[in-house]
Order: structure tokens, then C-alpha cells, then sequence
């Protein structure tokens, strides 16, 4: 650490709901080493100056997805972000379009809610004991490279709800159920094993989901996974179109 | 109002995305000619004269792309200012912007035709 | 003042084992009522971070006989056999199980799933969605466990006493994290599955929330510990972070390289030709911190340090089968492996010891069953085998489901205002944390003394000595861990109480860990005294047993359970 | 972060157990140069729905006959209509290029019949498709195909 010491100014958003109104901003001074992360300098603010600071981490290695922040008006995983990429003073705030609960700490309960409502899961038309004539002799469904190629990328996003925190239809419209809840809804939906995906299209049709997107974009560009949920929204905006027009033209049995 | 536009979001994206792709296929080279060429005298106007013109126009595939060059627009049009209308003032108001600017389209999508038949 | 909830059986922990377990005990029996507890969002727990693949029999070259003797001479003969024989067993179907519920396992051209090879393991036999495996089965559990309505989440509850009456384990005491409030939810049984403690240690590949509480849980509660002196150091974390460079990096192809330039694992020969550097991870380790006193080690800002090597895979092998580990190494280290070393060191990754529990995943306590790295049931002895963990969760995690449902239908309510009042009293203690200026030790100051201790006690080499302070500091760092000094008085969100809260945890395990380490006159797997260079199975072929007294540990033993395979000297 | 986002932007189903702070949208919302490209892609919405009531008065005014149709190719040149289409021409290239180079890429169906290009490939596709029809479309109104 000696060979180092660059200082740098943080400001950090601080809440608390029972002594504030608002969120106020406090600065701190730290001394930093240019191989540390964002996170570590909030860690050394939280070990050796100010312990009343709360902020989410775990794995440190962007993966587990609670570290997500908003650093000078970007959204970004704070355990990934270089913090050399900062001159002099950086400005942390919890991430936006979300209720904050303290400091750096949001409100994830809504997404959990909007997560659920996708129906995230493997639906299966016939009962499970009867699924297994459809399963190899290793009790497994036959999926090819390519299958899986299909969702893949879908299947990467870690939840840290940056996508959120930069969409600017979320601001405005709460039902929106956004970018990482439909894009796992379509990678259900993508699975070969999946037979989901009337129910999914349904839903997908429904108030506050695809056509709530105005494809912004915002969504892929902030992406610490490459998901590419802009992309997954507006196909699936494009399935749940071709869908209902099938319907039109061959209705459907039970709907 | 909501509920109504939500059954017909399908038909309606389906003409903004036409708007978006055809649409803009079209007026490129519509404006580049009849809204700027011409008038600039950078091509003689009288290759739109009013009997090449109607000639042009009047038949069935003449008719079909000029009503796809009026509605398509519209409705790309009609779309996205429904939806500049959710970024700036938020989400409460957009079944009545919506139904607004929709009927709006409608309306002149329902002139469109009548002005492409009566060629 | 606390809050009560009453379900039928209560779990603490929602990864891996944690979820498994849920969704067990959901299936067995849909009216039953499930909790569980988790102190952070379960998808954020530390299995997510697990990237080489989980093993379980998939050739046709494969068979059970081979997976266990390899899994038993991993574990140094220190394994229980019919744990062993019982996983093995099961572990094909748990991970097909998985595969239907959704997770991306990658394939081959015929659609069947691709396995690969890994350290210790005698053939192909890792199951692996490219290199983020813990994050796609996390994922596949958790997104199939919403569909069970009768699974009920706490999440960021923070569980701090299990509370037992009647001589069983009855549900937990728990801080919600969000309120400050404090509850008492209870269950007529509750599984343990909280993950392990490396946090414990410095330099580890374990999130901040690996700090062992479940195993404290356990401990206060007058369960043993078991085998707390193994741990297992992954021979390569990136020096600085830890952050872990699959074995999966070697098991495609890598190389280890030291400052010569020479495949150094060649010449230790636990494994021939391509497979010199698939050596189980104790070994590797070992060869490295060898490596390091021959003066062959690398010298870097954080130490001395050996290099993986992936250049001659490819871009396009590396990509295919490696993208996090050259995504990470990017980041992290800012190294780009299709051209450059991967600078790597040995690191704490993996608790081999933990909660005593048998082959039905229930402890001594009846009523509590634990699954998952929080609990020991022996499969992995003295030295786990890579991979062979993330099955351990599933198996293991299924049976605690299914014995936790089946005792809570034959066990009474009890009584409930009994427990109450316990976790009443724990509120009080927590309470009295919470912003309590009167203290004298920083919490970081104490846990960095905790870190440096155990670092310099209880590495990859040991020695008698060495051990044997740790042992008495440790002592002394959890006495002062009684006299914290909080800042930190708010009621929402505190973080500060439940760092205090999991650093009285961990001094705890320190200690168990450091006595018990002393105490083991041998090497063993993942113990290696520099005084006892060898295994000594007339003296120590049994597991060490901790109970809790307040002057530390009192240890006991527990025979190991041999089968067929006999002890034999352990050579690759 | 500069203004408040929705009060209920994101908020739980039901009302949390402690009070929180409302939400704020990003600092970068309007300032942001994405966040304006995004903006300005919609305000285009605003001149196609113009351009496409031009047509249709140039459309109307050519069924009434030869002197409403000359009358109104004259008023063409008036330079508030030749500032019209040149901000018309700006627009449909701005958003032939947003939505043929990045958005119709990206939306290729999967899992169905069709193959999944290349977005690269996808793009070029577009783009010739685009040049094409626009080369052919103003040759015939020019007048040097067809009669
Ligand atoms: C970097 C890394 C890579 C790995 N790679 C592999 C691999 O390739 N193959 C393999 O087989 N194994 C691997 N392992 C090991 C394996 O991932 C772990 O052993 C396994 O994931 C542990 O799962 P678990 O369910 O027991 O615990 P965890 O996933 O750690 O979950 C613990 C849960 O308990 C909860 N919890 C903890 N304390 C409390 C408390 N006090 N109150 C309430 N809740 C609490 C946490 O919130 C969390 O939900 C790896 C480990 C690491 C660290
Ligand atoms: S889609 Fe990307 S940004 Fe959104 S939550 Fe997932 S990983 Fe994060
Ligand atoms: S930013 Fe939002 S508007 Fe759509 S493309 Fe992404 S969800
Ligand atoms: S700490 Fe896990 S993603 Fe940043």
C-alpha cells in the first residue's frame, strides 16, 4: 500500500429513514490504490472511517450481482469498476428508479414480485412422471449445442438491476415489469425443453410488459453480462405479436 | 382506455414497426425527389407533371404505395409521441395520450384511403 | 417485541443446499409450510460464484466403483464410506434433476451433457455450464422454487440462535435486517445450510458472506464440530482478490508454470502426461508453496506467486469453455489469458470440517439436520475433491429435505412461549450491540488480527508450534470479540451489527479450527504438519470432534467408516 | 441524480416495512448523450406524423385535378417546406440508421424456423435493401424510368 497513496474524494449518498427526510450527500477523503475497485474504496470507508455506511456486496467478483450502484449518474457494479476509471471525486448513490431504504441499499422487493410474475421455470404440458418418455436413459432431455446456444446468453444476467436503474420507461411507469424479468421470461421461452410459452405470450400481452419498452436500449448498454435484454425484450415483443395473430387465424384450445 | 388499447397494442405495434421499416424505406426516397429535388429545380419538374403523375399514382400499385407512404408514418408518428409523452410526464396519462393520438392516425389513415381511391 | 412465525420446517441458507432442501421438502409434502431463511437474497448466495462443474457419473467408462475409491483416496481415507457409497449413488440423478428443471448444462453434438475432466478424477465426470456452474444451478433452483407456493422466503433475516426446548431443535432466532426487528420463527425442525467460512482466513476465493454461522449456530447449540482442521487451499486464486481460477482451467488443458518456465507438476508426478497438472488440490497446493521456497516463484506486488497458462488452448477454446476465467482475469488482474500468464497462488477455498452429521444429514441434536459445506458428513474427509461439492449440496440437500419433513410430521408443536422467551433474550443481546459506543475492539481491527493469525497457524504447511499459538490467540480474540465497539445505533439496514454479529461467529470457528489443528499429530489430505510429515492411521484414523465449553473446544473423536476400500498410501 | 422519478417506480406489492426515500431517475437521464439519441429518436415521431399528412395533401390535391395538383408543387418551394423535408430527410436517415444498424438486428426470432444471422450481416442487408428501393423510388419519380 505504501507505494501509493493517491487520495480521492467520495461522496456517498446517506439515508436514514429515521433521522432523514431526504437522502443527503457526505464526502469522505480517502487515500486509494490504483488496483482497487470501487467497492474497496467503500469497504476501506466502511472498515477505517465511517462503519454506519450500508451497501450490499458478497462475491466481489461480478457475479452475484448486490453491489450495483449508481457512480456519478451511471449505473455500475461497484466491484467491477476499475476505480482509476475516476480522477479526482467520485459521487456513489443507490441505484435509481428504485425506493431507497438506507444509503446505498434499495428497495429489490418489487423486482422480486416482477421476477415471479414471468413464471422463471421450466413448464411442462404433461405431469412429471409422465414427462419421462421424453428423457434419454440418463433421466435428461436432449438439447443440442445449438438449442442452448439459443437462450444462452439469456441465461446470463445476475439480477443486479443496473437494466433497471438506467430504463427510462421504469421511471415513469410502474407496472413495468422491465428489461431482466422478460428477458428470463424469454429465455424460458427459448428453452427446448419449455412448454411455456403460450402462457408466457399471455402475459407477455398483458399491462406493463413488452409493449410497455420503447426500446431504449438504456437497458443493454449498462449490461455487466452482455445479456442483451433490449434484444430479448423486442423479441419477445415480436413472439407475443405472432403469437396473437396466430391466434386470430387458428383460435386456441382453452383460451 | 387502457384496457381497449391494451387488446389492440398487437395491431398497433405491428403499424409502427411497418412505419419504422417501410415507412422510412419510402420517404427517403419520396422526400429526397418531390420534397427536395424538385422544388430546387434540381430536377425538371416537369417529370411530375400533373398527367405522369396521375399516371404514376392512379394505378392499383401506385395507390397502395402512396396509402403506405400517408399511414405508415402516421401511425410510426402517432406511436412515438405517445411514448415521448410516458418519458416526460409519466405513465398516468398515457391510455388517454394514447387514444388521442391513435384516433388521430385513424383519421387520417381513413382520408388516406378515401384520397387514394378517389385518384 | 419479537415477532413470531410458525412454519413446519424451518431452513437457514438459500443456496445450493439450501434450496435443494426446499424444494425437497415441498415436493414431499405440498401442506407442509417451508421457511426459508436466507441473510442475503438467494440468488446472491456464494454458490453463485462456483465455476468448474459439479461430478456425478455420466460415461460409459464411468462407473460407481470408480467415482468412490476416487473420492475416498481424495479424502485421505478419512471419508465415510457409506456417506460415499450413498452419493455416488445419487448424485447422476440429482444432476439430471437439475438439467430438467432448466439449467444450461453445456452439450455434446448428440445432446446428451458434456463432461470434463477434473483434479483428482479418475475420467470425464464434470458435469459443467461452461465456467459459471454455481451461477446456473443457483439460478435453476432458485427460479424452480418459486413455483412452490407453500416455500416461504425470509430474506436478509439474519439467524443468530437456534432455539432448542425439549431436547430438540424447535426454529431460530433472526434479525431482519431491513426493520431491526427481531423474530422467532419456528418449526418442528430446521436445516442448516449456510455455506462455509472462509472468511476466517485472509486470502480466500469465499464472498463476504462465507463467515460460518450456521457452524457457530450449531456449536453455541452443544452440537459438534467435526474435522474442523481441514481446509482445503485451491491452488489457484489471483493474488490480491483470491478471486478463483477454475481447476476447469487445468482440466481443459492449462499449464502451471513457475518462474523458470518449466510445467513444474511434471516432475511431482501426480498424474502423467497431460495430466500432470489434474493432481488433487492439497497436492497441487503444496508443489506450489514448494516452488515458492525453491526460490522458482514468481515475485509480485502481493507476494510470491506461480502462472497458469492457457495460451497454447486457443482464443477459440478458451472462449467456448473458459469465458469467465478470461473475463475475470481481465478485470481482476487485468491479464488476458489467449496471450498472457494468469498470476495464481494457493488460497482457502473450501472447509472440509463442519457440522457432524450422518448419512441421513441429521446431527446429534434431534430435530436439526444440516447439508451443504455448513455440515460434515464426512464425504469429503481430509480433502474434497473439486467438483465433488456442488453434488454434496444436492444430495445431501434433498435427504435433509425429505428427513426434515418426515421428523416434522412425527414431532408435537412444543411449546411455543418456551422458545419465545429464548428468542426474547437473544433480541436483548443483539439489542445490546447494537450501537454500543462502551466497547473497546474495532470490528475490523479484530477480524484483521483473526485473518493474520490464522494465516500464519493454519496454512497450507504447518507446524506444531505455529499452531499451537494460533490456538491460544485465537482464544484470546474471541474473549475480546465479547467487547465490541459499535458506531453505528440505527435501526434500519444496520450492516454494522451483522458484521459484529458474523465476526463473534467466526472468532469461534477460529479457535475450533486452530485447537483442533494442533491436536492432529500427522499429514493428512489438506493437513500438513511440517513436524509430522506423514499419515499415521494407528493413531489417527478417526474424525476430531468439537463441543463447545466457554474456555474453548473439548475435544472427542469419532470413528471413520470404512467399507471396501482399505487404506493404502495415497499416490497419483 | 437530477429529478424524481415515478413515486412508485419499482415499489414492492406491498408497502415495505420501514419508510424509504422515493425513487430519482439517473443523473444522466436528458444530459446523457444515449439517453438524448433515445429522445431524439422518439421527437421523430413528431415529423413523420407531419410528413405523412403531407403526402396526404399532396395525394388529395392531385385527385381534384391538374391546377390544385400544380398549385400545390409550387407552394413546395416555399422554404418552410424545404426546411420540412430537409429535417425529414435528417430524420429518416437518423432513424433508418438506429433501427436498421442496431434494433432490427438484435430482434431476429429465435428457436423458430429461420436462421439466426450475423447481426454484421443482418445490418448490410438492410442497409442494401434500404439503398436499393430508395434508388429505385427516386429514379421513377424523377422521371428516368418509366414514362
Ligand atoms: C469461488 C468458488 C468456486 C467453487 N467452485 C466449485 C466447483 O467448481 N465445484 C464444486 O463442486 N464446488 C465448488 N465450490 C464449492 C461450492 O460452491 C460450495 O461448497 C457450495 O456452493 C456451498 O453451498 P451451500 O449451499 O452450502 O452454501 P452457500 O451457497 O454459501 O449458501 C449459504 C446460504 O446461507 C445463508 N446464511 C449464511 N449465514 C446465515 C445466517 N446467519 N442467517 C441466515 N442465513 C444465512 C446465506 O445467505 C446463503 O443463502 C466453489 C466455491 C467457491 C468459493
Ligand atoms: S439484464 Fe444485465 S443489467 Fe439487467 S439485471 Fe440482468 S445482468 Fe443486470
Ligand atoms: S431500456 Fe427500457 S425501454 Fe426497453 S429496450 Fe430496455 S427495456
Ligand atoms: S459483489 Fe457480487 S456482483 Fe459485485
Amino acid at each position: 500500500m505504501a507505494e501509493s497513496k493517491k487520495m480521492l474524494r467520495v461522496e456517498i449518498s446517506r439515508f436514514d429513514p429515521d433521522r432523514d427526510e431526504v437522502p443527503k450527500t457526505q464526502e469522505y477523503e480517502i487515500p486509494v490504490q490504483d488496483d482497487w475497485k470501487v467497492l474497496d474504496a467503500i469497504n476501506y470507508i466502511k472498515d477505517e472511517v465511517d462503519p454506519s455506511i450500508s451497501h450490499r456486496w458478497s462475491c466481489r467478483m461480478a457475479v452475484c450481482g448486490s453491489c450495483g450502484m449508481m457512480l456519478n449518474g451511471e449505473p455500475k457494479l461497484t466491484c467491477k469498476t476499475p476505480l482509476s476509471d475516476y480522477d479526482e471525486t467520485i459521487k456513489i448513490e443507490p441505484l435509481a428508479n428504485f425506493p431507497i431504504v438506507r444509503d446505498l441499499v434499495v428497495d429489490m422487493d418489487g423486482f422480486m414480485d416482477k421476477f415471479r410474475k414471468v413464471k422463471p421455470w421450466i413448464v411442462r404440458a404433461k405431469a412429471r412422471a409422465e414427462d419421462m418418455e421424453d428423457l434419454n436413459e440418463k433421466g435428461t432431455f436432449s438439447q443440442s449445442p445449438d438449442q442452448l446456444a439459443t437462450f444462452k446468453q439469456f441465461s446470463m444476467c445476475i439480477n443486479c438491476l443496473l437494466c433497471y436503474a438506467a430504463c427510462p420507461v421504469i421511471a415513469n411507469e410502474p407496472e413495468f415489469i422491465g428489461p431482466a424479468a422478460i428477458a428470463l421470461g424469454h429465455r424460458y421461452n427459448l428453452d427446448s425443453r419449455d412448454e411455456g410459452q403460450a402462457e408466457r405470450n399471455s402475459i407477455f400481452r398483458g399491462e406493463g410488459t413488452v409493449f410497455s419498452c420503447s426500446f431504449a436500449n438504456e437497458c443493454s448498454e449498462v449490461c455487466p453480462k452482455n445479456v442483451d435484454p433490449a434484444a430479448a425484450v423486442n423479441q419477445a415483443k415480436l413472439a407475443a405479436v405472432v403469437d396473437w395473430a396466430k391466434g386470430l387465424v387458428l383460435p386456441r384450445e382453452g383460451a | 382506455m387502457k384496457h381497449l388499447l391494451l387488446k389492440l397494442e398487437p395491431i398497433i405495434w405491428l403499424l409502427f414497426g411497418a412505419g419504422l421499416s417501410v415507412g422510412t424505406m419510402l420517404l427517403t426516397g419520396f422526400v429526397l425527389v418531390v420534397g427536395l429535388a424538385i422544388p430546387m429545380g434540381l430536377v425538371p419538374s416537369d417529370a411530375l407533371d400533373y398527367e405522369r403523375a396521375h399516371a404514376l399514382a392512379s394505378n392499383g400499385f401506385g395507390r397502395l404505395v402512396l396509402l403506405g407512404l400517408i399511414a405508415l408514418p402516421l401511425w410510426k408518428g402517432a406511436h412515438h409521441v405517445r411514448s415521448l409523452s410516458v418519458d416526460f410526464n409519466g405513465g398516468d396519462r398515457d391510455g388517454a395520450v394514447g387514444v388521442l393520438v391513435y384516433t388521430a392516425a385513424a383519421l387520417c389513415s381513413l382520408i388516406a384511403i378515401v384520397a387514394v381511391v378517389r385518384l | 417485541m419479537v415477532q413470531v412465525s410458525r412454519h413446519d420446517i424451518v431452513i437457514v441458507g438459500g443456496g445450493g443446499a439450501g434450496l435443494r432442501a426446499a424444494i425437497a421438502a415441498a415436493e414431499a409434502n405440498p401442506d407442509l409450510s417451508i421457511a426459508l431463511v436466507s441473510k442475503v437474497y438467494p440468488m446472491r448466495s456464494h454458490t453463485v460464484s462456483a465455476e468448474g462443474g459439479a461430478a456425478a457419473i455420466a460415461r460409459d467408462d464411468d462407473n460407481e466403483e470408480l467415482h468412490g475409491f476416487d473420492t475416498v483416496k481424495g479424502s485421505d481415507f478419512l471419508g465415510d464410506q457409506d456417506v460415499i457409497e450413498y452419493f455416488v449413488e445419487n448424485a447422476p440423478r440429482e444432476l439430471a434433476l437439475l438439467e430438467n428443471w432448466g439449467c444450461p448444462w453445456s452439450r455434446n453434438e448428440d445432446g446428451s451433457v458434456s463432461t470434463r475432466a477434473f483434479g483428482g478424477m479418475s475420467t470425464k465426470r464434470t458435469w459443467y455450464a461452461t465456467d459459471k456452474v454455481g451461477f446456473h444451478m443457483l439460478h435453476a433452483l432458485f427460479q424452480h422454487s418459486l413455483r412452490f407456493d407453500n416455500i416461504v422466503r425470509y430474506d436478509e433475516f439474519f439467524v443468530t440462535k437456534l432455539l432448542v426446548e425439549d431436547g430438540r431443535c424447535q426454529g431460530v432466532a433472526a434479525l431482519e435486517i431491513r426493520t431491526g426487528e427481531f423474530h422467532a420463527i419456528l418449526g418442528r425442525s430446521v436445516i442448516l445450510a449456510t455455506g462455509g467460512a472462509g472468511k476466517i482466513f485472509p486470502f480466500t476465493t469465499n464472498g463476504t458472506i462465507k463467515t460460518g454461522d450456521g457452524m457457530a449456530l450449531a456449536y453455541q447449540a452443544g452440537v459438534a464440530l467435526k474435522d474442523m482442521e481441514f481446509v482445503q487451499y485451491h491452488p489457484t486464486g489471483l493474488p490480491g482478490t483470491g478471486i478463483l481460477i477454475t481447476e476447469a482451467a487445468r482440466g481443459e488443458g492449462g499449464y502451471l508454470r513457475n518462474n523458470k518456465d518449466e510445467r513444474f507438476l511434471v516432475d511431482y508426478d501426480y498424474g502423467v502426461g497431460d495430466k500432470a497438472e489434474l493432481g488433487p488440490r492439497d497436492m497441487v497446493s503444496r508443489a506450489i508453496i514448494q516452488e515458492f521456497e525453491a526460490g522458482r516463484g514468481f515475485e509480485g506486488r502481493y507476494g510470491k506467486y506461480c502462472v497458469v497458462d492457457l495460451r497454447h488452448l486457443g482464443e477459440k477454446h478458451i472462449d467456448a469453455k473458459l469465458p469467465f476465467v478470461r473475463e475475470l482475469a481481465k478485470i481482476y488482474i487485468g491479464v488476458d489469458p489467449v496471450h498472457e500468464y494468469i498470476p495464481i497462488r494457493p488460497v482457502v477455498h473450501y472447509m472440509m470440517g463442519g457440522v457432524d452429521t450422518d448419512i441421513n444429514a441429521a446431527t446429534e441434536l434431534p430435530g436439526l439436520f444440516a447439508a451443504g459445506e455448513v455440515a460434515c458428513a464426512s464425504l469429503n474427509g481430509a480433502n474434497r475433491l473439486g467438483s465433488n461439492s456442488l453434488t454434496e449440496c444436492l444430495v445431501f440437500g434433498a435427504v435433509a429435505g425429505r428427513n426434515a419433513i418426515e421428523f416434522a410430521q412425527g414431532a408435537g408443536e412444543g411449546n411455543s412461549s418456551a422458545l419465545v422467551s429464548q428468542a426474547e433474550e437473544e433480541a436483548a443481546r443483539v439489542e445490546a450491540l447494537r450501537g454500543n459506543g462502551r466497547g473497546n475492539e474495532k470490528i475490523a481491527g479484530l477480524r484483521h488480527e483473526m485473518n493474520s493469525t490464522m494465516e500464519a497457524g493454519c496454512g497450507v504447511y504447518r507446524m506444531q508450534e505455529s499452531m499451537q499459538i494460533a490456538a491460544t490467540e485465537t482464544r484470546s480474540i474471541r474473549k475480546r470479540a465479547a467487547d465490541l465497539h459499535l458506531k453505528d445505533s440505527s435501526r434500519v439496514f444496520n450492516t454494522e451489527i451483522v458484521s459484529a454479529l458474523e465476526l463473534q461467529n467466526m472468532v469461534e470457528l477460529a479457535e475450533v479450527l486452530a485447537v483442533s489443528a494442533a491436536h492432529r499429530k500427522e499429514s493428512r489430505g489438506a493437513h500438513t504438519c511440517r513436524d509430522y510429515p506423514t499419515r499415521d492411521d494407528q493413531s489417527f484414523l478417526y474424525h476430531t470432534l468439537a463441543h463447545r465449553t466457554d474456555d474453548g473446544p473439548r475435544l472427542g473423536r469419532k470413528e471413520v467408516k470404512l467399507g471396501h476400500w482399505e487404506p493404502q498410501e495415497r499416490k497419483y | 441524480m437530477t429529478r424524481a422519478a415515478h413515486p412508485e417506480a419499482m415499489a414492492p406489492p406491498k408497502k415495505g416495512p420501514t419508510r424509504t426515500a422515493p425513487p430519482r431517475m439517473p443523473g444522466s437521464w436528458w444530459g446523457a448523450p444515449r439517453i438524448r439519441t433515445y429522445l431524439l429518436f422518439g421527437a421523430t415521431g413528431v415529423v413523420y406524423f407531419l410528413a405523412g399528412t403531407v403526402v396526404l395533401h399532396l395525394v388529395w390535391a392531385l385527385g381534384k385535378g391538374p391546377d390544385a395538383w400544380a398549385t400545390v408543387m409550387a407552394s413546395l418551394s416555399h422554404p418552410l417546406y424545404l426546411v420540412f423535408h430537409a429535417l425529414t430527410l435528417i430524420s429518416v436517415l437518423f432513424v433508418g440508421i438506429r433501427a436498421f444498424g442496431t434494433m432490427m438486428p438484435k430482434m431476429q426470432p429465435r428457436g423458430g424456423p429461420l436462421p439466426v444471422l450475423a447481426p454484421g450481416l443482418v445490418r448490410g442487408l438492410i442497409y442494401s435493401a434500404w439503398a436499393a428501393l430508395t434508388l429505385v423510388f427516386s429514379l421513377i419519380l424523377a422521371g428516368k424510368i418509366g414514362s
